[in-house]
């Protein structure tokens, strides 16, 4: 016998465990934004010289540009499969807040997605020279940074879910609201490398992080009921 | 298939009514002026031909999508001010299924489970077993037949105890075992006092009920 | 209030209104037109630093103003239609659109050609200007995001959404371009502010501000008229246009 | 005359602050054009449909 007692924590553990579950059926797809993320930076490293003095310099762009363009790329699938085989319509029709459902989605995109793209980030952060004192920093920010690209990419994904043409058309509306995330994520590992402070850039990331964090969720929601409706 | 006779004098009549719903999509006007009004254990039956909008009313009538003009009232009070009060008591089936390939028939029914609100413990393997999926549980969905597909997703009808049925063609793919077990689960619904709401293309036969007729 | 605003939100009642505000706005518009163009091309005298060349404020910073001050009132129409429902501001978000994408098109072109002459490249990453083109992408988006929507009550209603994140994320982008603008470059003499301004060169600028937002509001009047038809192509009054037309 | 000249002149800067007011004249001028001519063609298809209807009933 089993008890649905169903408090809103259960739901938020069953939706996050379910996506969990789902995505990790379809490992393979998982790997394809990391693929993506090394191809990116190959092509710069070979379009800017194999130099230490010239990679070293860019690593810091070079890391966030091709991190950020590999979790847009995988931003449709948050609500896609879930709109063609009919559950997005049940979340709508469930009792519970719908908002739960959806910070449950948004978590575990993140998981799926941004987890396995930091510690790529790392050893390709080494690989293209990133001094040893910009390693800690980096992940830091992209600790921060991620969950903003899932949080953020939700609103826009849930708006343009089903669409014709809807990848790039996600692609478009969600780059220009990245820019402050990547400015100050740049910036900060770049101060690192040279030994600068950061607390400044962090403290941006954390207050634009806590804006997503809050404002997004609740995007989401209603975009969802506008484009189911 | 007993029904939870011990529960049945306690529940509280429900009524389900719509009144002059209109809907419009993209300039054609599918309906306008739809009204009816349902007690416990009617049946209101939706026919009409492909692209009616048969579907568009469902969704409208479960609370999905917004009707250009006129309510929809549960116990006399509009849906849309009521979410979470006419969630709990309505279950939606819609023309897809609504279940995930890659889980299995259990774990699909666990999350069915886990998203609707129910206060008396259930057993999920019963329930398969009612839907005849009993030796299924463990196997993906992407596995079933489309007939198991939509059994398994009916199966969600019986998790809760919910007094609204909203179903889009429930007997679509079902082999004759399937669309039997359907008629039973309706007639034993509108015998608990429950209200269902149906698009077919085929008439139910449920006997002994008052079954209202719309075609579109 | 709430009664008159509905009243006049009924998009029959709007069309009407627009018909007969459109000439007047327009009238203005090209009195303080001419007014400011005589202003700022002839009376106002030359920059000590730049000379002639810092006429083409006049069209540029008016743009600029016009181009962020539209896509607030979007954002505002957007939410009006959202949550009050009101199918007239649905429309006038939708028709603000391509005029504010105009407008940051404009300025961003003419910064570029001030920029030329004063300081040799075609285009500087100046702050202002870097955020004006962000702007634009937002504008583009926005419009995109319309045209792939077929529907228009849910595209009225997406584009509500795009607009009111676009409005939260606009301080955001501008401050961190600005903070991006001085950590690379520095202060340095790529000032493209309206140089220090005596009156006789502001007087005019603020009249050609005016003169756009008359303009801007006489032809976001022509164009929600057109969004209007277009949404209520089916119900009664149309016909009845199109009948007096045919007539 | 000479007036008008200088004035055209611009102190050498005649091609940027022209073409600047040039563009901006095109670009208001358009967007007060090109809805007019969309109302009208509105207009100008479904009358065209209506008379369809009213000739085939």
């Amino acid at each position: 016998m089993q008890m649905f007692h169903n408090s809103t924590s259960t739901v938020l553990i069953a939706v996050l465990k379910r996506d969990l579950v789902i995505g990790l059926r379809h490992r393979s797809e998982l790997f394809n934004p990391l693929v993506f993320f090394f191809i990116v930076v190959t092509m710069f490293v070979l379009a800017l010289g194999p130099y230490e003095t010239t990679l070293r310099q860019v690593a810091p762009a070079v890391i966030w540009v091709a991190a950020l363009l590999a979790s847009t790329l995988s931003l449709d699938m948050m609500f896609h499969s879930d709109l063609d085989d009919g559950s997005l319509e049940q979340f709508l029709l469930s009792p519970h807040p719908l908002i739960i459902i959806v910070v449950a989605k948004i978590l575990a995109h993140w998981l799926l997605t941004a987890a396995p793209l930091i510690v790529a980030a790392l050893f390709l952060g080494l690989m293209v020279y990133l001094p040893q004192t910009a390693i800690m920093p980096l992940l830091l920010t992209l600790l921060l940074g991620t969950p903003v690209l899932s949080l953020v990419g939700a609103v826009l994904a849930a708006l343009t879910v089903g669409l014709r043409g809807s990848g790039i058309l996600l692609t478009l509306l969600i780059l220009p609201l990245y820019i402050p995330v990547l400015i100050f994520s740049v910036a900060t590992v770049d101060n690192a490398a040279k030994g600068l402070a950061i607390t400044g850039e962090l403290y941006f990331l954390g207050a634009i992080l806590v804006l997503a964090a809050t404002l997004a969720p609740l995007a989401t929601t209603s975009s969802l009921r506008i484009r189911l409706g | 298939m007993e029904m939870r006779e011990t529960e049945q004098q306690d529940r509280v009549l429900n009524s389900f009514s719509a009144n002059a719903l209109t809907c419009i999509r993209n300039d054609v006007v599918l309906f306008s002026g739809l009204g009816f009004r349902l007690d416990c254990g009617e049946v209101l039956q939706i026919q009409g031909p492909n692209g009616s909008g048969k579907t568009s009313l469902l969704r409208i009538l479960c609370g999905l999508a917004l009707p250009d003009d006129g309510a929809i009232l549960w116990n006399e009070k509009n849906i849309h001010d009521h979410r979470q009060d006419y969630f709990k008591e309505m279950s939606y089936i819609g023309h897809v299924n609504g279940i995930k390939m890659e889980l299995t028939a259990l774990e699909n029914l666990t999350i069915a489970g886990a998203l609707a609100v129910t206060n008396q413990s259930i057993s999920l393997p019963d329930i398969l077993e009612k839907m005849g999926l009993a030796e299924h549980e463990n196997t993906p969905a992407r596995k079933l037949s489309s007939g198991q597909r939509r059994r398994l997703a009916l199966a969600r009808l019986l998790i809760t105890d919910t007094r609204l049925w909203i179903l889009d063609e429930p007997l679509t793919s079902l082999d004759d075992y399937g669309r039997q077990l359907m008629r039973d689960m309706i007639t034993a619904h509108a015998a608990g006092n429950g209200i269902t709401v149906l698009a077919t293309h085929d008439p139910v036969d449920i006997q002994r009920h008052k079954i209202t007729m719309i075609n579109l | 209030m709430f009664e008159y605003f509905y009243k006049y939100g009924s998009p029959r009642h709007f069309y009407d209104l627009s018909k007969m505000f459109v000439p007047w706005l327009g009238g203005i518009c090209l009195i303080l037109l001419i007014a400011g163009l005589t202003g700022g091309l002839v009376l106002a005298p030359p920059d000590y630093q730049q000379g002639e060349g810092f006429r083409i404020i006049y069209v540029h910073v008016p743009s600029a103003w016009m181009s962020l001050f539209i896509y607030m009132v979007m954002a505002t129409a957007g939410a009006t239609g959202l949550i009050w429902k009101v199918k007239v501001a649905d429309a006038l978000a939708r028709a603000s659109a391509p005029l504010g994408a105009s407008f940051t098109f404009l300025a961003l072109v003419t910064g570029s050609l001030w920029g030329k002459p004063m300081w040799g490249t075609w285009w500087v990453w100046d702050a202002r200007l870097t955020s004006e083109l962000i702007l634009l992408f937002l504008y583009l988006g926005y419009m995109a995001l319309q045209t792939a929507i077929d529907d228009r009550r849910t595209a009225a209603r997406a584009g509500a959404i795009l607009a009111l994140v676009g409005v939260v994320n606009i301080p955001i982008i501008h401050y961190s371009v600005e903070w991006w603008h001085t950590l690379h470059q520095g202060p340095t003499i790529t000032k493209l502010d309206a140089p220090s301004i005596h009156i006789s060169m502001l007087v005019p600028l603020l009249i050609m501000a005016l003169a756009f937002m008359f303009y801007y509001a006489a032809v976001v009047l022509l164009r929600a008229r057109y969004e209007i038809l277009e949404n209520e192509r089916n119900s009664a009054w149309v016909c009845e246009l199109i009948e007096q037309r045919r007539g | 005359m000479s007036s008008l000249q200088s004035f055209l002149h611009m102190g050498g800067y005649a091609f940027y602050v022209w073409s600047a007011y040039g563009l901006s004249f095109i670009v208001l001028v358009l967007n007060v054009v090109l809805p007019l001519k969309r109302e009208q063609q509105f207009f100008r298809a479904l009358i065209k449909r209506k008379e369809r209807v009213s000739k085939n009933k």
